[in-house]
């Protein structure tokens, strides 16, 4: 098997086991601007077959100096059709990688690792679920929404953004939830405010039983704070720089309280959705966890 | 290519023939750089790597460092994790028995906080089965010299190392910091202490700011620069030592992504490869590696990869 | 922008009112990387520059090492250019009036092979009009020191910059390799030894092997290097000083490319930036940073570069 | 004036003086292949006014950890057309530089550097000239033949390289020149051997008054040798690693007997085109030049 796959080999090229995650060379089969995003549709059978919501890929991107891969959530899939299996993404461009990536057009390779991660568990019951999202948060909702409909649960969406063009695919949001609602920071889209504003009235008048969240940190705790408060069961797909998207290098932890005590729990591994209520939200990103001094350069 | 003009890919990592320490491949994984072996054995069989070389382990559990611990850096990246890890005892019940199980050639890398650690260390994972040999990290800070890391000095360097190799059946190998006025002089100490060899290189210790933010971009402040940025003071620090000291097995590592890569920190005097942030880009890298390098030493000529070592004329 | 609300770009590198040095702005070139200015004077007029740091001159002209004398690496660059230069007289007589005429503020770089020869060349530039400051590029062979570097050692880099700072009128910068285990240590004796500042960082020792050949890529097997690659390891080296003598003026250099590396340097503690490879890639790379500064500092609300120094929140 | 000129701005945007060298973002106008190698054509109106035959330009090149430019012989310049004042390049791909460049089409933006260097001197008196290039070193003398016709001087043209695709535009030679030969080490176009093999002959039959030529160091210093036994002028366009191409950075020294005494002379300021017999062809890439003993790690 060649060290260096892509160009000129038959697309997809696939790596890996029977099952878990594999490494495919794959070819972009459409792009699409969504609002301030860009979707890419990605011939990945593979992945596609073995992804559940809450997933995630990871690309190679190429340019200036850039090394590592860029983590991205699946936002839905597609078995059928005639390119059997696709997986498609959502890029909200702010740096090299989503630059270049946000370049691909049709027919374009794009190297990708996945599926990676612990996706949203389902309800065991039929359950009236609320699906909060923040900016691209709102991306692997979308497919977690289309699965919990198939599987008979009431779904309900809250999507909030800064302006209206960050609401990502509002239309595909509504065709599937009994009832979407929609916030922007600056009132262009649906009501001016947080999806904390408005989420204690939806929970209330839709009834939830259970919450699921994507979106900022600072978001994912407000949310998480209010379903504490009302008892809600609530999973969260946190987001943490990731050197290595397949749980070697460390570096992408979020401090966690576990059955056997407090750890620092790797969002692409163990995450990246977690139980809320576990998170330690306050000793994100301090030397709150570090339970030792913390000495300064001591670089692994 | 047929079998019988397949490339001998073995190396042997130990002159000591008490303490061998052959490997089928030169290639094996960076500590830090490979968490417990199960990660990536969710995408090939790791037993056909030369060797696994663990994430460095302390003596109680570490919780690490606080985000951000990373940043990608031109060519390269920064981290500063902090030594997280489940502690030598955890990792000895819930770890070595998984990759003894499979096969896989164990080094156990150990980082100590005092001189008298590194000692206890050696002791925890004596006479283990599975451990082929030992790696000692000391690339990290000494608390009793001010937090200066041990591999600094060549005095403590001695120290460490003689308190490892005192109590281990096994090959030790000393992992040195490039960050030092002559890393041969503290190659020579990790021998004089009883270390079979060296591994080269460690982090080069780096730093990166948020302009907008006016903050480190670490949660650590300073952190281990890695990647291809680094591979030629890696190639640099290899030829350095290998010349001082031409029979001390090297594992060499920083910044190895490609075949070539392997090639010249082999001619540079390495023996065995490490191979760290190339897996965080390709969870197959290692493996790659280890599948491409017979036809690289086919195509030209070369009957076994020990040809190479050291072959720079220089 | 309003003529009013123009940032302030001016920086003192002195703190010494007998030995003065204000500068313009704080990007000036890096040594070695900009020959005699004439070269890039045909592309814009240097005399916007903030200084001029010229390449390294030494006692005899030297004609420096054998080709290949570079390769490039990953985001970076190594050379073994072997200080080639015409030697510090026909400098003098050939070069340093065509920049004085001009009006560059000129920093001159000396470059010894003994202690003795340090205090030689700081004669030769005496009193020579146009030199606004001496850069004592102390990372390089100490024949008298087995070759090691005189940054290397505390006692060579005290011996060196009190030769060059006891002839001269002229403030006095050491240019410090970052080749070594504590180089705050080693910018405290530079101080010791009367330097008004410090220049961070050098190239770092490397070397890269032509694997289909088994060669060195350099005539001169290990060399220096520069480029992006080396920002992270620039930018921890002037903070450690900055953090140990926060007084020190700093020169920063090392990988700098776009206003928010300057940024990143001075934020680490640097008074002035130098440009080096950026230059090679971009004959304006150096005017680009000079014009760029004050818009990025404007739209961010600072009124002065110098509130920038050393702000990093660590 | 931006920074970060290019794509969006009106190409060509240039920086520079009056005279001497400018830096333009250009617009690729044409891609062709020829043979064995790539020709771009360039619409930089400012370099096309500037240089002479023997110049090079310096390219900016993308992808992976590259930093430096690469640097390529002018092969000819137009300054009438639609779009005035083109640049023609000719590239042989050996490493990621040179394969990006041969990536580009029309339309496509290049960041170029140039003229460069000391082009060729020519004849005050009208004089026969041959011609000698290796490889991609034809290119350069092409440029030079036609200003040479244009002068009244009577050009031949020897041409020689590894293979027949490795000739360069034998047809545009055909054009500009009384005379063409080529050399195949192959045999697979001309005649099979080295242009050494036929330049005594060829000499003597045109009455060659100067000899110029392009390629490789080792064949350079055996046409020089050979101009030398002849008493030809010489000038020979010599090739070194460059990090610069502007003068600053020294690596790209050449071992030069200067009026002054021995010197390494820069092929990118004082070259790339030097008189064949000062140049110290023993010398170059050994010790033999240093006059001191060479310090290992003597890194600047
Ligand atoms: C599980 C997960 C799912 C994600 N899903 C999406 C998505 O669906 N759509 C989307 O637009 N973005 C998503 N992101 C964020 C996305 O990964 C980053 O925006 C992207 O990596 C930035 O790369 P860059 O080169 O453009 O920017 P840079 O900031 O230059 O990236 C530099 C480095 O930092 C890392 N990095 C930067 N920001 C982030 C971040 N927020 N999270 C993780 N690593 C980061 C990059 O991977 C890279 O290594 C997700 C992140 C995670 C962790
Ligand atoms: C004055 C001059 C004129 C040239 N004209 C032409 C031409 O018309 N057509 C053509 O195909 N090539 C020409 N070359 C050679 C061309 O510059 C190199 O082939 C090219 O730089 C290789 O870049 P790369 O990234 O593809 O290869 P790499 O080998 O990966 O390049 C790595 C580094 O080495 C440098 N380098 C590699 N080979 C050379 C070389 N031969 N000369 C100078 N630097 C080199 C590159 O610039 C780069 O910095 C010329 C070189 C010089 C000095
Ligand atoms: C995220 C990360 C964690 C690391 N952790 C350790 C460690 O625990 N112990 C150790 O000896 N080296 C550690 N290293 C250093 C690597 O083992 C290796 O020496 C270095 O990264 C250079 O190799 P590379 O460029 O291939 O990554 C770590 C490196 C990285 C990037
Ligand atoms: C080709 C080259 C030549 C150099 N020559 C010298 C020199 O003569 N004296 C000196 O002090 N530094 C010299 N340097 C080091 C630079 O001044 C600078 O410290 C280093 O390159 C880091 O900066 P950069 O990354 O911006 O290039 C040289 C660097 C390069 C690349
Ligand atoms: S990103 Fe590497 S462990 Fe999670
Ligand atoms: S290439 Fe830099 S001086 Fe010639």
């Amino acid at each position: 098997m060649s060290t260096v796959p892509g160009r000129g080999q038959p697309t997809p090229y696939t790596r890996g086991r029977e099952d878990g995650p594999v490494r495919s060379i794959c070819e972009v089969l459409a792009y699409r601007k969504i609002g301030a995003y860009h979707q890419l549709t990605i011939v990945a059978p593979d992945i596609a077959a073995r992804a559940t919501p809450g997933q995630f890929v990871s690309l190679a991107v190429e340019g200036g100096g850039t090394i590592l891969r860029r983590p991205f959530s699946i936002t839905g899939v597609s078995q059928h059709g005639p390119w059997a299996g696709t997986i498609d993404v959502v890029l909200d461009v702010v740096g090299p990688g989503t630059a270049w990536l946000a370049g691909r057009s049709k027919h374009d390779v794009v190297d990708v690792v996945g599926p990676l991660g612990r996706g949203f568990p389902l309800p065991r019951q039929p359950a009236t679920c609320l699906l909060v999202g923040g900016g691209y948060g709102a991306a692997p909702l979308l497919y977690l929404a289309a699965q919990l409909q198939h599987r008979g649960h009431r779904v309900d969406l809250l999507f909030g953004a800064k302006t209206g063009e960050r609401i990502f695919n509002a239309i595909e949001g509504k065709r599937q939830a009994s009832s979407t609602r929609f916030t922007t920071e600056d009132g262009s889209f649906g009501t001016q405010g947080r999806v904390t504003d408005v989420l204690p009235d939806i929970a209330t008048s839709t009834g939830a039983e259970a919450i699921y969240a994507c979106g900022p940190m600072g978001m994912l705790a407000a949310v998480a704070a209010q379903a504490r408060e009302r008892r809600l069961p609530c999973q969260v797909s946190v987001e943490e720089l990731m050197g290595c998207g397949v749980g070697v290098c460390n570096t992408c932890v979020v401090p966690y309280r576990r059955r056997d005590g407090l750890a620092n729990v790797r969002a692409c591994y163990e995450g990246p959705v977690l139980d809320a209520k576990r998170v330690v939200w306050e000793a994100i990103g301090t030397t709150a966890m570090a339970g030792e001094p913390v000495e300064q350069g001591d670089a692994s | 290519m047929s079998a019988e003009r397949r490339p001998d890919l073995r190396v042997s990592l130990s002159a000591d023939p008490a303490r061998p320490l052959e490997l089928p491949n030169p290639i094996v994984t960076a500590s830090g750089c490979f968490a417990s072996g199960r990660e990536i054995d969710r995408f090939f069989d790791i037993g056909g790597l030369g060797a696994v070389v663990v994430k460095s382990l302390t003596l109680e559990p570490r919780l690490g460092l606080p985000t951000p611990r990373m940043v990608e850096t031109d060519s390269g990246m920064l981290n500063a994790i902090g030594l997280q890890n489940p502690g030598v005892d955890a990792w000895l019940a819930n770890d070595l028995p998984w990759l003894a199980e499979r096969g896989v050639r164990t080094i156990v890398s150990l980082a100590g906080k005092t001189v008298a650690e590194y000692r206890t260390l050696a002791e925890r994972v004596r006479g283990q089965p599975g451990i082929a040999a030992i790696e000692a990290n000391i690339s990290c800070p000494n608390v009793e010299d001010r937090g200066m890391v041990f591999a600094a000095r060549e005095e403590a360097t001695r120290d460490a190392i003689s308190q490892v190799t005192r109590v281990s059946a096994v090959p030790v190998f000393a992992k040195l910091t490039p960050d030092v006025t002559d890393i041969a002089a503290i190659a020579a100490a990790a021998v004089e202490a009883g270390a079979t060899g060296v591994s080269l290189i460690n982090t080069l210790s780096g730093m990166a700011i948020d302009v907008e933010t006016g903050r480190p971009r670490l949660g650590g402040v300073t952190g281990g620069l890695s990647g291809p940025a680094i591979r030629p003071v890696a190639v640099r620090a290899i030829h350095e030592v290998h010349r001082a000291l031409p029979d001390l097995p090297i594992i060499g590592m920083g910044g190895v992504r490609s075949v070539p890569d392997v090639v010249e920190l082999i001619m540079a005097g390495a023996s065995a490869v490490a191979v760290g942030t190339a897996t965080f880009a390709d969870p197959f890298a290692t493996l790659e590696l280890v599948e491409g390098l017979p036809d690289w030493l086919a195509e030209r000529g070369y009957r076994s990869v020990r040809q190479l070592r050291g072959a720079v004329q220089a």
